[in-house]
């Protein structure tokens, strides 16, 4: 099992499964040439040709509307949004027709396609590049929604995001992209729907998914030195949702805290919290509680944009008062 | 299926044909907005009534093997591709039977079996789609053509720019076989061109995407068949995109559910009428000792019949079971799916 | 207190509020020659001039984006979107500009704009022209979302749309547009962020807003023949979201049902009912319940639509589990 | 702030002040730059290095009381227009004291006293804006133009083509007074315009709006003052848009985050740098006695110093506070907000 970046992980899968199916092809904004803005792509223009590895102009809207296209006469499109706020742009595109088409169609027509790229802040890249949009896609029946926290979910989601037969919204982050792990070899593939418990623990129950993961788990370790034992799920796609892995561990725990980046008001905590209680009312010991980023948009400068996110020291404080 | 054309050129045989689908489909219609009236069909109804030469122009043109993407008002095309009228019909009125299964409705016809990729809803938002699907035809060497049906005022739309552009640049390449057809009809709902586009000579404006562009007349089927065969062969040779704008009319309002019509004056539907691309080719079968009345009543009767006979069947279809509210959201059960 | 239809309500208050400001003016598709598609702003072209009342071509992005700048610049744009489905298209602008203008300016320029229209499914509309889409704009700070569901507040909340100083969402419905009701004259404003009580009950809390207020109503009404009295609440705005009065309410009665008009997951109902158990764990006596449409895309047949759709019998049926 | 032209015509004095913005613009970016790498400043920064004479020229075209968007590569404007060094140096360092509190970034200036409506990050996405503002500076009457600036990447998206229809409608009632200057560097990040647009002659895609456009070496801010001029007078007169394409050259990295240009060739930048804006001015104004090797150092020198003085600035202003995070996101406090 190799030890590889994120972004590795996210390359060497995109090169297996264009070796494997010719029908796979990338397009986006400078991932040819330029070898793409994270470099997830670097190298793969020169190995694939201009006719797999397409370069777009600035046009949203456009590429990722040809990408349905594409994806209807059977072919099976990977595109890179620059950032997931780009793809907003393209938003009429991916929710009208990317999700519905197989709807309306009545099952005629299929879009197996899957855009990529870094979901959620950077670093001090300020309100318009820094917005995190998964419960907005997560909204909307037809599409599927991933965000792969380490490098053997990258992995493993994306194989069955390419494989998949409806589009993916497959959310990324800067953050991630130079984290290394373990990646298992050959044809690895993590399932939709099926959340990961990234740490055992009988005392409360934390849900994330994404960057958060890392915070969370940092928080898990710290609580742990003090005694409390976290069960931390890592919610990897967030449509399909995987309620049942959250009440299993809820059920045990009776505590849950509810971590996301960005958000709070109609963000991905509050359903969460939402299927928790629907499920699971009668086993809480105390209310669930939810860390979520500052409801305001993303500032530039570096000690606002702390503030704005959520943190270690955040989730460490949410835990105690859940166990209090 | 409208009659296809082998060579260019056409000759009384294949206008005879073509006229019989025009009648066809104006019956077809004329009975689908009776059905509305009578609470039967739902929704968006939009007629194409008066723009039927263009359709079956463009159709004729092409090969069976040929695909094609259009907006909403979309029934021509499928009934002209030869779907089964029973099937169409029994869309509109939502029932199991129908071509998407009832979910579509009028404004969202599909029958991929035979190349039509579907009826959309929102404005311009086909045609990047068109765009893609026009690529993929080529990307294994084929030589099929995509033909792309559109407004004039989906010509205003941003994914106009962006898709025409992509299909520009990939022309370049020999990789987008696409024909576009406008169907310049003068209003976008109840906006005319001048109002809503800031050069009204629409063809002009896919010289900015380096698309090779005619205007023709629209209420002539064969008018339209002889400009688009040159631009359906070009685009199936070169691989790349052409486009044409047809100069049409659309009689009757917008949508079905329309009752006003504010924006133009009576007298103008009047004139365009004198222009009906059925009449007109009624004209020229009967001056070439194609027609009589006999004839043209036999034909009528007989478009009255295959409609009846779809109605029929629309009306004696059962309803969509419950669970199929469930199916076609995603295309395989997948492990966990909520 | 005339009684007056939803539409006319609107249709009057817009014309009270250009009359008493002349940078007030109005913009879309087919709102002047043709009247407007729903007819809310029938005649006002030949009132204003076109000056004020813009017809304009098929560019969402372009006319809402032009709104924006007008609205920098001291003019007050009240904009028609068809439907709220084709604002998908200016998905960027409104999020990206409209919402986030004031903060990254550091507050220098604001953007003063209304953007109104039917929201949520008609009859028989199918995938594309049928999505609700509050949670969606809701998410994002620096936006008012506000869903009036009777005459009185389509008048009270478009008032305080048109003078707010930010933009505003502004989800009308097709269903509504008939609607009598009495609307109070003169300056009548309904402020956001209050929800009203639409129906007094010590049993238990419903909770909605918009269209569906009215088969929850209808649901009371039915109930109390049953000896079940519901307190109703109507949401009013989206954002801000007056959880006080919601649960100063669940707090009397212990028991709470959220209904919504399409969703499910990452709608409006989850976020009511996490904001519930954050402030009201202690006091319910069952768990909350969540009427939402169907998870799939608005089918086009009338008899998939009614079931997509939640309806009074669902919600009596939510009801009656609760107080079970 | 960039000397503004009276009367048509450039006279040496006035290109001396030109010469003397310019350096004082680059030794800004230069230092940018450097904070940069020293991690003072964040985020995404993009140079306007090489690209100077289009601002100098344009600004010193139009009125105190016009107005102007741009996208994220927005340094110049503010400085030429007048704008504090110190508070620019402020933002990009995300002060307190910054432009816009700390809150913008380099991306997201303003200085809407003076008349600079933005520094926008989503490429195309001020257009409609700057459109909207046109209308609004004719609706009562006044004379004011608007300036928008933006890349030959921008004219790619669905924005720019929605925006420019309106524009052309809009400027037909003489509601329009839009000044496009359209900053052909050659490339969009790494994607030159012939691989984006399918018409590689940009100005003539504004014939599409009926928008009259003209195209000027955008490394001489005498050249772009000159047509820039007639524009700004054209749409001032007439309500109506214009636009022109100015013809230059980014010598530095997309963002200064950007390490390999593997897009383009080394010689590239080298031969434009032949024609460098401030080199040639200079050579012309030694040419014409008002400059010497003193005066040229002492204006580098100069600049500097006020350079200096920014950072210094910048540097001793204190972080925005915390309870800064919550303002600015509405206008006012209104009753019941979350
Ligand atoms: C993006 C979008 N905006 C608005 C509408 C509402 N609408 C439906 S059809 C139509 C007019 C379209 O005109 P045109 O493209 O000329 O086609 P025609 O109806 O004349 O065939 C409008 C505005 C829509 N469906 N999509
Ligand atoms: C809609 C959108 N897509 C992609 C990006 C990422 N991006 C930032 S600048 C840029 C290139 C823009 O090129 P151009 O308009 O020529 O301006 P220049 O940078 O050359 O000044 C791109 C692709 C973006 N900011 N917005
Ligand atoms: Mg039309
Ligand atoms: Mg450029």
């Amino acid at each position: 099992m190799p030890d590889l970046t994120y972004r590795d992980a996210l390359k060497s899968t995109l090169v297996e499964e264009m070796d494997r199916d010719p029908r796979v092809l990338l397009m986006g904004e400078d991932i040819g040439v330029y070898g793409g803005t994270f470099l997830v792509t670097e190298g793969l223009l020169a190995r694939y040709g201009p006719k797999r590895v397409i370069d777009t102009p600035i046009s949203e809207a456009g590429f990722i509307g040809c990408g349905i296209g594409m994806a209807m006469l059977g072919l099976r499109p990977v595109i890179e949004v620059m950032t997931w706020n780009f793809s907003l742009i393209a938003a009429d595109q991916i929710i009208q027709n990317a999700a519905k088409i197989r709807y309306f169609s009545g099952g005629q027509a299929g879009v197996p396609m899957v855009i990529r790229g870094p979901n959620g802040a950077g670093v001090q890249l300020s309100a318009q590049h820094s917005q995190a949009l998964e419960a907005l896609y997560g909204y909307f029946p037809g599409l599927y929604v991933a965000a792969p926290a380490t490098p053997a979910d990258a992995r493993g989601l994306l194989r069955t995001a390419i494989r998949a037969s409806d589009p993916v919204i497959f959310l990324e982050n800067a953050s991630l992209y130079g984290l290394r792990g373990e990646v298992p070899d050959g044809d690895y593939v993590v399932p939709f729907g099926r959340a990961a418990v990234a740490r055992h623990g009988r005392d409360v129950t934390l849900v994330t998914h994404g960057r958060t993961l890392h915070m969370t788990l940092a928080a898990a370790a710290h609580l742990a030195a003090d005694g409390v034992e976290c069960d931390v799920i890592d919610l990897r796609t967030l449509r399909p949702l995987d309620m049942a892995t959250v009440v299993e561990s809820v059920r045990r725990t009776h505590r849950a805290v509810v971590i996301e980046d960005q958000g709070g008001l109609y963000g991905v905590a509050g359903e969460v919290m939402a299927g928790i209680y629907e499920r699971a009312f009668d086993d809480l010991d105390a209310p669930v509680v939810r860390v979520s980023g500052e409801d305001v948009p993303m500032p530039y400068a570096r000690t606002l944009e702390l503030l704005a996110q959520p943190n270690e020291a955040k989730i460490v404080e949410a835990v105690r008062r859940t166990v209090a | 299926m409208v009659k296809k054309v082998q060579h260019p050129g056409v000759d009384t045989d294949v206008l005879l044909e073509w006229y019989r689908s025009m009648v066809f489909v104006r019956h077809f219609e004329e009975q689908a907005e009776r059905s509305f009236r009578r609470g039967k069909v739902g929704g968006y109804l939009h007629l194409y009534i008066g723009q039927e030469a263009v359709a079956v122009g463009v159709l004729g043109a092409i090969r069976d093997d040929d695909i094609i993407f259009a907006s909403y008002r979309d029934h021509a095309y499928v009934l002209l591709r030869g779907t089964d009228p029973g099937a169409v019909m029994a869309e509109l009125y939502g029932k199991s039977t129908g071509l998407c299964k009832g979910k579509g409705g009028s404004m969202h016809l599909f029958d991929v079996q035979r190349g039509f990729y579907g009826g959309y809803g929102v404005v311009g938002g086909h045609l990047p789609l068109a765009v893609g699907a026009a690529y993929a035809l080529r990307y294994d060497h084929g030589d099929r053509v995509c033909v792309c049906f559109l407004g004039d005022g989906a010509m205003n739309t941003g994914a106009f720019h962006e898709a025409l552009n992509l299909a520009g640049l990939w022309g370049h390449a020999g990789l987008c076989p696409l024909v576009l057809v406008v169907e310049n009809n003068q209003y976008g709902m109840g906006t005319s061109v001048p109002r809503s586009s800031a050069v009204p000579a629409l063809a002009s404006r896919f010289d900015a995407y380096d698309i090779p562009n005619e205007v023709c007349d629209g209420m002539d089927p064969q008018a339209v068949y002889d400009v688009v065969r040159r631009g359906v062969d070009e685009a199936r040779r070169t691989g790349r995109p052409w486009a044409v704008e047809t100069l049409t009319y659309r009689y009757a309002a917008h949508g079905a559910a329309d009752l006003l019509q504010p924006y133009r004056a009576k007298s103008e539907v009047q004139e365009w009428r004198q222009r009906d691309p059925i009449a007109q080719t009624e004209q020229r079968l009967r001056h070439a000792g194609a027609l009589d009345d006999a004839k043209v009543e036999a034909i009528a009767a007989e478009a009255e019949r295959r409609v009846q006979e779809a109605v029929t069947f629309a009306e004696a279809s059962p309803d969509p079971a419950p669970e199929e509210l469930y199916t076609d959201v995603y295309g395989e059960a997948r492990d966990g799916d909520r």
